[in-house]
């Protein structure tokens, strides 16, 4: 090997590792192995992944792509929402209706995405959005002060969501199940976010909490999330068909060992 | 003795023929041609590489082998080819066999008891089989010729 | 009982058997496969015949007393380091002429040698005849034909142990040009050659 | 008295001719079948072949059957909450030493002796040692392996060696100590300490696959392609800077036969109990010691002064340090550690290749130890070259791949 080329080598080495030195040190969310949720716009097929949401909401926001507690939330209602209302087929963004008690920035966000309304798009169709205060009458001031407000005394009873086929009227109702929440979760989330009054390890705390949550909401099968979602049935064993393979196989290796036995 | 060479030679083409074409759907199976697919008692499940890339890849040199084989006179060699073709199905078949076999005996993960109820046990042997398994029976005429010694006569 | 143990060297070339041989002899446990080249160290052992204890060293196989790899300088140390000992050379009865080779060499150096003739099955197997009465009268030592496989012939080798023989290369030479052209049938004993 | 080897070679012949008698000999299928073995165009596809249905009942046998099926049961559900209850004082040093992390669901997050180390040992290493050298064992008696010598012979000609270098390659996957011991079938002191060197570096022992095909089982392919191209590189990189001569060899192939029962199960016998003798108490004992160093502070102090070289140059995430650090003495249970935390998965294959290419385990070094201190030394050299080089190689590679 020449000496020259050696040393070329090993400094184009050192270059690239100076090139990626600097890494963002954000912790990173979790690996998720979730299918995109695919819409029609105007008959054109329109694949929209976690990340497409997360880069959307970190834009409106003014920050980077991320995907919060609430859009992975939502993202998760309408993937369960739209294989449960449309089944195998795929549903046009104006056809697209979802209601939503869950008023937060993130879930707006989503939903906005997904239907085609938020600004900022260029969808050919858009579907409906219908945010929904606790009292279950439909929100009509949708301005952020206004859904602060409501968002305060946010609880387990405000992640309810209904995804209706506009043009049959069929629709569905998810809500989401109470163990996924760690023990005392709004409380801490309302010291920490709301009234600010957290100390130092409850919002540590908080933040360990909500890894986790968005973790679970990530990862999960929709049976595990949602309570309107019965888990898939266990199958039971085939007995006769594999029976039957156990048979020939131990008739056919009995064969062949009398036969050898014979032979010698 | 000559139709019986006939015979021989046309079961043993066939064969390779078969499990070329068995071990070539694996491949493109994997290589996402199809997300997986099942007809019946086959299934071809694509996805892992080691299984059905390498595993395929094993399945076409044993049709080739026994393909192969048809070149020529009868003469051991021949016979040689034939068998190691054969024995290309076996260690996929066998390998597939053990692997049922090794999962069905536990329970499983979130049971509590350590050993599968005999229904769970025998269920595991259920179709749909893969391509090697169902090739199996299939050579048992080979088997049939390695014992009885009877190869010089094809 | 001083003095009373003997021992014995087992040579022989690469994958003839000798470690196979070894645990049927010792009823040790010598690695044993289907490979040349598998004792890389030796192994000792011990056997008891007829009230005499031997003990037995398993030789990494060689090709000659060369001493051209690591195995080979552990055999020739070996035989050395020994130089009383009786020389226990393994042949492939289906390779005969190698290990050969390796016997006359040994034999040159002036040790008491005795021939196991190993995979006496496999030869039969492949229509291969060697001539064990012929090879003990002109080789000088005794010579039996063995199957560490299957055992046999295992304890005949531990009966004859004692006989091994020393004998002067020339004499070898002298009787494999021309006594031997037409083998005399002397009729009776078989066991022994050096009787 | 000694004869010239030509006078030699004559009376053999002489000898030979008057009492040998071959008769006429037909080919049988086994010989066929041995030829065709060894013919590249045939033998290849069965080596592939071979070797896949060695890596099949492996993972089928180890991972599935006895380690998820029986062991991880045995060990999380009734072991761990068993020995967390009985053991009293879980803030006490001893507890943190044997037991580990008294809230921990499963054994392998536990880190203490008695659980950590008792479950790697008994519950993944010990059903993968034993699949493995059954296997081997049978490839041994039947005769394959020649063959396999013959079809490597020029790929381990490239690199300064030959054909039965892969005996120690496949025993060293099994464990490294009789694997250096087996090295003395090659011929000259280059070679060996090649193979040597070669071994305690890029071939993974069956503790190690045990552990990987437990945790991350999806990388575990690409780990050992990242160690055989390695193992490719740095052994035509040593054959050309160490002086010394290859040596051709005629390879003997013996013909093939039915293993025989009883020499498998004694060779089983002999080879599993020697790796519970001289293995497994350098596993519990080096997880003690590793706890030992984490309550002096000693792995956290090498990890922070290791940590810009690891993340900057290896591009591992920092978490990554300390079970690296501690990788130094406990190989197996750094895979587990490395698997609890998040990183995309070339970060993992990285930190695991790593941790596979690491110094060998303390039995390994005294056997090598064994073969001549100067070899030694020289091998750990050139180890920390190589960890530093290839380290940086395969993070260069993942860069311009875009997966790093």
């Amino acid at each position: 090997m020449r000496r020259e080329g050696f040393i070329v080598l090993i400094a184009a080495l050192m270059l690239c590792q100076g090139a990626l030195a600097h890494m963002p040190g954000a912790d990173p969310a979790p690996e998720a192995d979730l299918g995109p949720i695919v819409v029609l716009d105007n008959g054109v097929p329109v694949e929209i992944g976690i990340d497409d949401i997360a880069a959307y909401h970190g834009g409106l926001e003014g920050k980077e792509p991320d995907a919060c507690i609430c859009c992975v939330c939502m993202y998760r209602v309408l993937l369960a929402g739209i294989s449960e209302v449309w089944g195998d087929e795929i549903p046009e963004r104006s056809d697209i209706g979802v209601q939503s008690r869950l008023v937060s920035d993130g879930a707006l966000h989503t939903a906005w995405y997904v239907t085609g309304i938020g600004p900022g798009m260029d969808a050919g169709s858009a579907g409906r959005l219908t945010l929904v205060a606790p009292n279950g009458s439909a929100l009509t001031d949708y301005s952020t002060q206004a859904r602060m407000g409501i968002a305060k005394n946010r609880c387990l009873g405000d992640y309810r969501f209904e995804v209706t086929r506009l043009s049959t009227g069929e629709s569905a109702t998810l809500t989401l199940c109470e163990d996924l929440f760690p023990e005392g979760f709004f409380e801490l989330r309302r010291a920490v976010n709301v009234d600010k009054t957290a100390t130092e390890a409850q919002s540590a705390e908080f933040l360990e909490k909500w890894s986790f949550l968005r973790a679970d909401l990530l990862q999960k099968p929709d049976y595990e999330l949602f309570n309107e979602i019965e888990p898939p049935e266990e199958e039971e064993p085939d007995v006769l068909g594999g029976g039957v393979f156990l048979a020939l196989l131990c008739i056919t290796g009995a064969g062949i060992v009398l036969m050898g036995k014979k032979r010698r | 003795m000559n139709r019986n060479s006939s015979m021989f030679t046309l079961y043993t083409g066939l064969l390779g023929l078969v499990t070329l074409a068995f071990g070539l759907a694996d491949i493109l199976v994997w290589a996402g041609a199809s997300p997986g697919f099942s007809i019946g008692i086959l299934e071809i499940a694509g996805g892992d590489f080691f299984r059905w890339a390498w595993g395929g890849a094993i399945l076409v040199f044993g049709g080739l082998f026994m393909l192969g084989s048809l070149r020529g006179r009868g003469t051991m060699e021949q016979f040689g080819k034939i068998v190691l073709g054969a024995a290309m199905i076996w260690i996929i078949a066998g390998t597939d066999i053990f692997a049922r076999l090794c999962e069905s005996i536990p329970a499983g993960e979130e049971a509590p008891e350590f050993f599968n109820s005999v229904a769970g046990f025998v269920g595991g042997f259920a179709p749909p089989y893969s391509p090697a398994i169902l090739l199996l029976p299939f050579t048992l005429g080979i088997v049939y010729f390695l014992f009885n010694g009877r190869f010089d006569e094809i | 009982m001083a003095d009373t143990s003997r021992t014995v060297l087992m040579m022989g070339n690469p994958n003839v058997g000798k470690s196979a041989l070894f645990n049927r002899l010792t009823g040790g446990d010598a690695v044993v496969s289907n490979y040349p080249g598998t004792t890389v160290d030796y192994t000792k052992g011990v056997l008891i015949e007829n009230g005499q204890e031997y003990e037995v060293i398993d030789a990494p196989g060689t090709y000659s007393l060369e001493a051209r790899d690591a195995a080979e300088d552990v055999a020739v140390r070996l035989i050395s380091e020994n130089p009383g000992a009786t020389v226990l050379v393994v042949l492939d009865a289906t390779r005969v002429e190698r290990g050969l080779y390796l016997a006359l060499e040994v034999i040159e150096r002036g040790c008491p040698v005795i021939i196991a003739l190993n995979m006496i099955d496999a030869a039969r197997e492949r229509q291969i005849t060697v001539d064990t009465r012929v090879l003990q009268r002109i080789l000088g030592v005794p010579v039996v034909p063995t199957s560490a496989v299957s055992g046999e012939g295992a304890r005949d080798l531990a009966g004859m142990l004692r006989k091994a023989q020393k004998v002067d290369i020339e004499t070898v030479r002298a009787r494999a040009d021309g006594q031997f052209d037409t083998p005399e049938q002397s009729g009776g004993c078989t066991g022994c050659g050096g009787c | 008295m000694a004869l010239p080897v030509q006078e030699r070679w004559d009376l053999v012949d002489i000898i030979a001719r008057k009492t040998v008698a071959a008769g006429a000999y037909r080919q049988n299928l086994g010989d066929v079948l041995g030829d065709l073995t060894v013919r590249p165009l045939t033998g290849i596809p069965v080596a592939f072949a071979v070797l896949y249905a060695f890596w099949s009942i492996f993972s089928s046998f180890a991972g599935a059957l006895v380690t998820d099926g029986f062991m991880v049961k045995v060990f999380d559900s009734h072991w761990l909450p068993w020995l967390q209850g009985a053991w009293s004082d879980p803030a006490s040093i001893h507890y943190f030493l044997f037991v580990g992390d008294p809230l921990a669901e499963n054994c392998f997050e536990a880190f203490g002796m008695l659980t950590s180390g008792l479950f790697v040992a008994i519950g993944v290493v010990l059903p993968a040692i034993i699949i493995f050298y059954l296997m081997m064992t049978v490839l041994e008696d039947s005769g394959y392996l020649p063959r396999l010598a013959v079809l490597m012979d020029t790929v381990f000609h490239r690199i300064g060696l030959h054909g039965y270098a892969i005996v120690p390659v496949i025993l060293g996957l099994g464990c490294n100590t009789p694997a250096v011991t087996a090295t003395r079938v090659l011929e000259t002191r280059k070679q060996r300490f090649i193979m040597m060197t070669l071994l305690a570096i890029f071939i993974p022992c069956g503790a190690q696959l045990g552990v990987m095909l437990e945790v991350i089982p999806d990388a575990v392919g690409w780990v050992m392609l990242f160690l055989l191209i390695g193992f490719g590189i740095f052994g035509f990189i040593l054959d050309r800077i160490i002086p010394g001569s290859n040596p051709e060899i005629l390879i003997d192939v013996p013909p093939y036969h039915w293993p025989l029962w009883e020499n498998v199960t004694k060779k089983l016998m002999n080879r599993t109990k020697s790796f519970l003798k001289d293995a497994v108490p350098f596993v519990l004992f080096g997880v003690l010691v590793v706890n030992v160093l984490y309550l002096a502070g000693i792995i956290g102090a090498l990890a922070d002064l290791f940590e810009p070289l690891f993340v900057t140059w290896f591009g591992v995430p920092k978490e990554t340090v300390g079970p690296l650090v501690a990788a130094f003495l406990r190989k197996d249970l750094a895979v587990a550690q490395l698997s609890a935390i998040a990183m995309t998965p070339y970060q993992m294959i990285t930190a695991v290749v790593l941790v596979s290419i690491y110094f060998p385990c303390v039995a390994t070094f005294v056997v090598m130890l064994r073969e001549g201190w100067k070899e030694l030394a020289a091998a750990v050299a050139v180890l920390v070259a190589t960890v530093f080089i290839y380290g940086g190689l395969i993070h260069a590679v993942g860069i311009l791949m875009g997966v790093a």
